[in-house]
């Protein structure tokens, strides 16, 4: 039933949760200290209700250890879940001998993949949060890979198979996934463009895009035949004209676009001062109800 | 008529090396094996199951808010009673409106057509079965997240509190500062997500899968009903939809829809809520009306009478139903004319409904009426809704409603047609198909005298409250002063909520006690058609086989089964030509291929209340809640059909999963997921 | 004999009373009876809907009886009761003649209650925009135009009077709290709205209701043909005392209407500081007057002014008053972006009422008998409930739920001693 | 025993008319929010008149009303089993989608800048919450066409899959149908 790897990764989200209920209540404010002279009670409960009420000490390390403690803990139930690619249960079916890990078809990327991201998991942690966070999500990912396709290697004895199995489980979901991701860059990239051209420009940017777009579109569709390498040569030096113009206008920055109303600012802003102060905090609702009792 | 689902065949490994392909198909998405206990329940995708859950379900809240009824009637019993602080009861009377209309009502009929309309057009299952569970688990989902208010975060702190209608801005973060109003948003668009997805389902599925002959004419009213019901579903559920995203948006993110320092204007929530909630009590109404036009027929051995007229008087009322939304509102200040054009269309809102009730009695009128059970319950249903009906004809002229509206002769009039009309008419249904549903009889005594604790429980509890209402009680209030003459009729009315609660009871106690009473073989098998009744459900074992049919029914009539039973001799006297057994179908046609159970429809199901706790407490859930849904929805796509031979149908081969998928819940669920 | 049939007739005999009951609108003493109209448009209503309940009663009546009949006459007995048979025992293969439906029957029976509804319809939209219509002439006007803006309140209302024909006239010119007065047989036009949520203005025994929404004024008629006091009582939920938010209407003759318009328009001064409710005076500016106004005593901070009373927010009139041109019969209001003011009752002839806290409390203990015997300008002059008022200034949440602290919504407990609580009481009564 | 369903055409295109038609309701739902309180500014606020920049606007329509022309020429090249000319299509139809996506973003982000948040007045509420919830409803088609696409390059999008991208059709063309309504009564129906 449990197969190693099972063990091992839940092995894994049980260090992951413990090692954030400790960083959790360690980095507490021991201001508020009520145990052991420097813990907070609050901590305690934030730390062990996974945030839910009290509160933890520094968030960020927090949640990444819970979400590294969660994905482990996913990634163990699929081993489980998916125990026909787990060598145990295959050998069980092939009376007992363990089919040998065979050495992958396809090339493998996911190293480089996973060295940039630890490159950029670096760097965030200097410079900002953000990239730090694409850079821990890149590891993840790679490992998640790496497993999957170390699974798969030793799934059955056919390599051929293997990767077809391998394929079958993760195609579904890297593919949609990069193609999300690719829509949501030219989208940023072309809202980029849009902010940093004057307003007039916008149009007519607008414009030469989509009819760049549309019109070679148009041509590839009337020609009878084109070349493979041609297609893939304009798409991509589209695809990099689009991601380089918009990192380009993203450091440029946006044109400027002033308040229209002077006054206006004023008043929206006080407004929104108040929603913020309903909304931001919702617990104050239920403490200020709770003195009321 | 075999549904497939999915496109990928099972992975078979028969590549290059020659490796013997595995017994079971490899890969990750392997569907369930039916056939253990509960799991067969929890990942089905069987109408009838699905449709059975709906009806545990629906009983269930009923039960859960007629207990929140009880402890309301309590605080009335006398004058200045303090059982419930004013906190406590103004929740107390949200939980009941909302779980009595969105978590019984509601789903009480979709039982009734989950269970049915497949068998009455003859089909074997639904359009999108896996639609179809996953739009169960979604209702009960957000049911429990709802009744999960009374407890998350203290003992009733953050239940809804503003009725069930929550009128802006009362319901705004700054009158109702708990979380009850978010919960009480967020959970009725979840249940929302689950019948606008079964209408989609269930249009379809009597659109396109009638059996051969059956043309929209020959269905039966109760199929044609719950079809009215599920097109008033598909347009009103968008509109609550709206409305609920507006008051979330300014509840959570300090969007000004109802914030009247901005300029809003509260009219707004009112129109919107009401354009759903008109339309909604015919909801809930209409599968009622076809549950007793099945009943009387087949106890007077009568057809229905002008059947025609009972389908386009139906369809009349969902049209006209439109129309009326504003007389909710008479008092709002909406303006003389819109108050008298509403007035005006509120009223000829009779005239179909009283079609309805002068076709039944002419059904009756001449026939060999049986008063069993079921029938007893279908003949109240004509004399109660009745007197709802004429109370809400006063309110109609909007003049005499300025003096109604908001009293307890409102509640009275919407208790005779919901009471009255619709859960007598279920408990009828329930007396009707148990013995089909289960297999056994429910017994006929303690049913009679169920019957008569509730209806006289029913009208001691509702009748009084016309006149505490005429006598000017308001509504929603959590008490009353001793010197407004009051007393005596709230007294009474909660003796009649006990007794409701004593018959209830009583049904649960008659369903225990008959299935013994089976078990142990005192009482006889129901056969395939106990009370010879008319519609093709009644055409195949009982309790009905997986498959429904052993074979493609024909239709040539309407009432086929009825007539494949009787016919006329020569001097028009109605005579046997066969037995129902002999014309049913007995089940034993094993070679029918049915769409597998699928454990995806839960998986995403279960994503959405976790989305609606992560929006209410902390964001970080909606990611879990997100994950859920994404998972469930590329299983579902992904998952292989387990039979390999099952891909020879034209409407199969995968396409309805993918487009199922595409269409219908992603748009839903994305809707719910990217708000930002 | 058949046993269920027999209580089913027994059953519908008492349905019939419990309808006859409630058209006749037995039981006595109900203050809020609806079918107990003391005023023109209250009457014109039950005139309408006596009629209504009579055709009601009719159909009722058919209908119950053509169940009862049918069921009697078309009951087939079942043959003797058999234990097993869930059928109830019938195994008869006999069946009635099969008629499938009457075409002439069911246009009879669409045309019927067609035109039967059609002929309610019109009689009672014409009823209905009269009833709406309140820009026609104030009937039985003696008295200048007395028009008073309606401001619900979680979980009272304010008065606003408007009086033409006065000096200042179109001026604001008093407010009040709970009861609003008006001269009897004369119809007073009201604005209906509010400050926070929907409320509902209804006196029962007057006209029907009218919902007073934040960010519109309605126009609402309300008449009385008798001297007396009658009951009202919110009715849109509005939260947590919805319950306890009530009200009155008072009609008085129209001298003695005038006399308290009079008495309402007078301020306040200052006690001297031997005045044996001086004490109370002073008690009252510094617990009470940040929120209760008593004009010309307290100053109230107001957008950084210090104004009189808290009617100094509202807008002229005209802003709301019905607009002529048959449009647009909802002005705008503009006070209610002050969304839960923090406003408090205007105490300054708080004695000269009968009732206070949203009336849910009675001042004085007999004020109906009072009030309907025409003793009501001169109401102070008789013995008030002075514990009750006593327990309301002890602990008001007590006696009256009210909202959350921290929302200006209710009155807190000031947690008074009891000395104060008397020096208060005394000083209160004397605001006559 | 060959299926056939009763009206003829398959479950998976009736239900997407039957969700069709339960959208329009919601976005009339929406519309109407926006046409009750797109005037409810205070004089000094921002409203439509200072904020709407109509020329860039009619560009990005009309790169949508463009995209439902595409998603045509791509049925039909699938129809004739034109694989090779359905994916240029399909592909551009997406990227013209994206076009109009990142426009939005563009008018959404200058809008803020200019001062109009989605709490600050009712017009920015409404305005945000109705364009949002269509450019939702663009973006869920922009996925559809891309895993229409995905199929296709897989080898699993020919002829005999035609429906499916017929019903992704159908829901481009609401969308585009909705955005032209929108379109008209918000950008240009005069304050
Ligand atoms: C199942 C639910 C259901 C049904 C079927 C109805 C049916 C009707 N309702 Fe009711 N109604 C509610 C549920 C329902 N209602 C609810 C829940 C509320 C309160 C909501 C809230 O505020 O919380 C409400 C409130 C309500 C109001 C608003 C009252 C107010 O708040 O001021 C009005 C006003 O017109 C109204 C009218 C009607 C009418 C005219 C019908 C008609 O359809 C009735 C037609 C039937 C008949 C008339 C009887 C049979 C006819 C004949 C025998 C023919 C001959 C008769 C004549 C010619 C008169 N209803
Ligand atoms: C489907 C709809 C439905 C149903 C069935 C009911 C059923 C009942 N309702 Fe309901 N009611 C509404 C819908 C419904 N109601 C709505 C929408 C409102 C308006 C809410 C609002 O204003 O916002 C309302 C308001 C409302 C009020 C007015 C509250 C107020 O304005 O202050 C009252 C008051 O008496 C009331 C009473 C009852 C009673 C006594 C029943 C009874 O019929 C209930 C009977 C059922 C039971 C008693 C079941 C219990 C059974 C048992 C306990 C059996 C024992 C259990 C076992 C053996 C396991 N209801
Ligand atoms: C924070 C505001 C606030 C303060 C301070 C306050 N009150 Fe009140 N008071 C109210 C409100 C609000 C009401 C109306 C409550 C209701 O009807 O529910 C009210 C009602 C009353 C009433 C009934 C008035 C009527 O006509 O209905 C009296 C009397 C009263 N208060 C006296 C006092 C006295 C005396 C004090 C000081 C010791 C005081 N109040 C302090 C807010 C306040
Ligand atoms: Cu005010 Cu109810
Ligand atoms: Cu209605």
């Amino acid at each position: 039933m449990f197969s190693p790897g099972f063990r091992l990764f839940m092995g894994f989200a049980g260090f992951g949760l413990i090692a954030a209920f400790f960083y959790a209540v360690v980095t507490g404010d021991g201001g508020g200290a009520d145990y052991l002279g420097f813990i907070d009670a609050e901590v305690w409960v934030g730390a062990a209700s996974l945030g839910w009420s009290g509160g933890v000490g520094d968030h960020v390390g927090y949640v990444i250890l819970v979400m590294f403690a969660i994905v482990s803990a996913g990634l163990a139930i699929m081993l489980t879940a998916f125990r026909d690619a787990d060598s145990d249960a295959v050998s069980e079916l092939n009376d007992g001998t363990l089919p040998p890990a065979q050495s992958p078809v396809s090339y493998n990327y996911w190293p480089i993949i996973g060295a940039v991201g630890l490159g950029t998991l670096v760097t965030g942690l200097v410079t900002h949060a953000a990239i730090f966070v694409v850079g821990l999500i890149l590891i993840l990912t790679t490992a998640f890979e790496l497993m999957m396709s170390a699974w798969a290697d030793r799934a059955t004895g056919d390599p051929i198979a293997n990767a077809e199995l391998r394929n079958r489980i993760m195609k579904p979901v890297e593919v949609p996934i990069l193609g999300v991701i690719g829509i949501a860059v030219a989208v940023i990239c072309a809202s980029r463009i849009f902010l940093a051209v004057s307003k007039s420009w916008a149009i007519w940017v607008a414009v030469i895009i989509s009819a760049v777009v549309f019109l070679s579109a148009l041509a590839f569709a009337l020609a009878e035949k084109v070349n493979r390498n041609v297609v893939a040569g304009v798409l991509a030096t589209g695809a990099i004209a689009l991601l380089a113009s918009g990192v380009a206008s993203a450091v440029v920055g946006e044109r400027d676009m002033s308040h229209h109303h002077g006054e206006h600012s004023e008043h929206s802003e006080s407004h929104e001062g108040e929603n913020g102060e309903e909304h931001s905090d919702q617990g104050s609702h239920s403490d200020m109800k709770e003195s009321d009792k | 008529m075999t549904i497939v689902e999915s496109e990928e065949t099972p992975l078979e490994l028969e590549s290059a090396g020659g490796q013997p392909p595995a017994e079971k198909p490899l890969g990750a998405f392997t569907r369930p094996q039916g056939g253990n206990g509960w799991k067969d329940w929890l990942f089905t995708v069987d109408h009838k199951k699905i449709g059975i859950m709906y009806g545990a379900a629906g009983l269930l809240f009923f039960v859960i808010g007629g207990i929140y009824a009880l402890f309301m009637r309590l605080q009335l019993s006398r004058p200045g009673n303090s059982i419930l602080s004013a906190e406590t009861y103004n929740q107390v009377f949200t939980m009941h409106g909302v779980v009595m209309v969105f978590l019984a009502a509601i789903p009480l009929g979709a039982a009734f057509a989950n269970y049915l309309i497949p068998l009455q057009i003859g089909a074997r299952d639904v359009a999108f079965p896996r639609l179809n569970a996953f739009s169960f688990w979604v209702f009960l989902g957000g049911g429990l997240f709802l009744l999960s208010s009374m407890f998350i975060g203290g003992w009733w702190e953050n239940s809804p509190d503003g009725g069930w209608f929550a009128y802006s801005p009362n319901t705004g973060v700054l009158f109702s500062p708990s979380k009850g109003i978010d919960f009480f948003a967020i959970g009725l668009q979840i249940t929302g997500i689950a019948s606008l997805v079964g209408a989609i389902n269930l249009i379809v599925t009597v659109l396109n899968m009638r059996a051969p002959g059956m043309t929209l004419m020959k269905m039966p009213i109760l199929t044609w009903m719950l079809f009215i019901v599920q097109m008033l579903l598909l347009f009103a559920m968008p509109v609550i939809s709206v409305a609920l995203f507006l008051l979330t948006f300014d509840r959570l993110f300090g969007a000004n829809f109802f914030n009247v320092a901005e300029g809003a204007d509260p009219l707004l929530w009112q129109h919107l809520f009401w354009i759903f909630g008109h339309p909604e009590v015919y909801v809930l109404i209409l599968p009622s009306f076809g549950v007793i036009s099945e009943i009387i027929p087949t106890f007077s051995r009568k057809p229905i009478f002008g059947y025609p007229f009972m389908v386009f008087s139906g369809i009349a009322i969902g049209f006209m139903g439109w129309g009326v939304w504003a007389h909710h509102m008479f008092a709002s200040g909406v303006g003389p004319v819109a108050v008298a054009a509403f007035s005006v269309s509120t009223m000829f809102i009779a005239v179909p409904t009283g079609v309805k009730i002068l076709n039944w009695l002419a059904t009756m009128w001449g026939g060999r009426i049986r008063f069993t059970t079921p029938m007893l319950y279908a003949t109240a249903v004509v004399a109660m809704f009745t007197i709802g009906g004429l109370s809400g004809v006063t309110h109609s002229l909007a003049a005499a409603d300025s003096q109604q509206t908001d009293t307890y002769y409102i509640v009275a009039h919407f208790h005779y047609v919901i009471f009255g009309g619709i859960i007598l008419g279920f408990f009828g249904g329930f007396y009707f198909w148990w013995p089909k549903i289960f297999g056994y009889f429910l017994s006929e005594k303690i049913g009679k005298s169920s019957f008569w604790v509730m209806v006289i429980g029913f009208n001691l509890t509702f009748g009084p409250m016309h006149i505490l209402g005429l006598q000017g009680m308001s509504r929603r209030i959590q008490t009353y002063s001793s010197g407004q003459g009051f007393d005596l009729w709230n007294l009474v009315a909660t003796i009649g909520a006990f007794m409701i609660a004593i018959a209830t009871a009583m049904f649960i106690g008659n369903v225990i006690v008959s299935r013994k009473a089976f078990k142990a073989g005192k009482t006889p098998a129901p056969g395939p058609d106990p009370w010879d009744a008319r519609s093709l459900e009644w055409m195949t074992a009982s309790p009905v086989p997986e498959h429904n049919f052993d074979e493609t029914i024909h239709v040539e009539k309407q009432d086929e089964f009825w007539h494949r039973k009787w016919g006329k001799n020569e001097e028009g006297q109605v005579v046997r030509r066969a037995t129902a057994e002999e014309v049913a179908h007995d089940g034993s046609n094993t070679n029918v291929h049915l769409p597998s159970p699928s454990y995806w429809p839960l998986v995403a199901a279960i994503g959405l209340p976790i989305i609606g706790y992560g929006l209410i407490y902390n964001l970080l859930l909606c990611v879990l809640g997100g994950l859920f849904v994404l998972g469930g929805l590329y299983g579902w796509v992904f998952e292989p059909v387990d039979d390999p031979n099952a891909d020879n149908h034209d409407h199969g081969d995968g396409q309805d999963s993918y487009a199922e998928l595409e269409t219908a819940e992603v748009t839903n669920a994305s809707e719910d997921t990217t708000i930002e | 004999m058949n046993a269920p049939l027999k209580r089913k007739i027994t059953w519908a005999l008492g349905l019939a009373t419990f309808a006859f009951l409630a058209l006749t609108g037995c039981a006595g003493n109900a203050p809020l009876d609806t079918l107990d109209p003391a005023g023109r448009k209250s009457e014109g209503i039950s005139d309408l809907i006596n009629p209504i309940f009579v055709i009601a009663g009719i159909v009722f009546i058919f209908i119950q009886g053509a169940v009862l009949y049918i069921g009697w006459k078309y009951k087939v007995r079942a043959p003797k009761k058999n234990e097993e048979s869930f059928d109830g025992g019938y195994t008869d293969e006999e069946f009635p003649e099969q008629v499938h439906g009457h075409f002439g029957a069911e246009i009879s029976w669409t045309i019927g209650p067609t035109i039967l509804m059609a002929a309610i319809a019109i009689f009672s939209v014409g009823f209905l925009l009269n009833l709406d219509d309140v820009d026609a002439a104030p009937e039985g006007a003696t008295y200048p135009d007395v028009e008073v803006l309606v401001v619900g309140q979680q979980w009272w209302w304010e008065y606003h009077y408007y009086l033409d024909g006065i000096e200042g006239a179109n001026e604001p010119h008093f407010v009040t709290a709970n009861e609003i007065v008006i001269p009897v047989d004369q119809d007073v036009r009201i604005y209906t709205t509010s400050r926070d949520v929907i409320h509902s203005f209804w006196i029962p025994r007057l006209n029907g209701k009218k919902d007073a929404v934040p960010g519109r004024t309605t126009p609402w008629v309300i008449q009385s043909n008798e001297v007396g006091r009658f009951a009202g009582q919110c009715t849109e939920f509005c939260g947590l005392s919805h319950a306890y938010m009530r009200m009155y209407t008072v009609a008085l003759p129209h001298e003695e209407f005038s006399s308290w318009v009079d008495n309402q328009i007078q301020f306040r001064t200052p006690l001297a500081e031997d005045d044996p409710n001086y004490e109370g005076e002073q008690l009252f500016i510094t617990n009470c007057a940040r929120c209760h106004a008593i004009n010309g005593v307290t100053g109230r901070e107001m957008n950084g002014e210090t104004v009189a009373d808290s009617m100094a927010m509202y807008g002229n009139i005209e802003e709301f008053r019905n607009h002529s041109d048959g449009t647009l019969s909802q002005g705008k209001y503009t006070g209610a972006a002050n969304l839960t003011s923090g406003a408090a009752p205007n105490l300054t002839h708080f004695a000269s009422r009968s009732s206070y806290a949203g009336s849910f409390f009675e001042l004085y203990p007999n004020a109906q008998e009072i009030a309907d015997e025409g003793g009501y300008l001169d109401i102070s002059e008789n013995d008030y409930a002075r514990g009750t008022l006593e327990a309301w200034l002890r602990n008001s949440p007590k006696e009256k739920p009210n909202a959350q602290p921290g929302q200006a919504r209710g009155m807190p407990n000031l947690n008074l001693s009891e000395a104060q609580i008397d020096l208060l009481v005394d000083y209160l009564m004397t605001l006559n | 025993m060959s299926e056939t369903t009763t009206l003829g055409v398959s479950h998976d295109k009736l239900g997407m008319w039957v969700f069709l038609g339960s959208d329009c309701l919601l976005f009339g739902a929406l519309i109407s929010t926006y046409m009750l309180y797109k005037d409810r500014i205070g004089p000094t606020d921002l409203g439509p008149e200072e904020m709407f920049d109509i020329p860039f606007t009619s560009v990005s329509s009309f790169v949508l009303l463009m995209s439902s022309l595409t998603v045509v020429l791509a049925i039909t090249a699938l129809r004739r089993n034109d694989i090779r000319r359905s994916r240029i299509w399909l592909l551009s139809t997406a990227i013209l989608g994206a076009i109009f996506v990142g426009g939005q973003v563009y008018e959404f982000t200058a809008f803020y800048r200019e001062g109009l948040g989605y709490t600050t007045n009712l017009f920015g509420t409404a305005f945000f919450t109705l364009t949002g919830f269509h450019g939702v409803h663009v973006t869920v088609g922009i996925i559809f066409l891309m895993s229409m696409y995905i199929q296709s390059m897989r080898g699993k999008l020919t002829s005999a899959q035609e429906e499916r991208l017929e019903i992704i059709g159908l829901y481009w063309h609401f969308v585009d149908v909705v955005w032209i309504v929108i379109f008209t009564i918000v950008y240009l129906f005069p304050q």
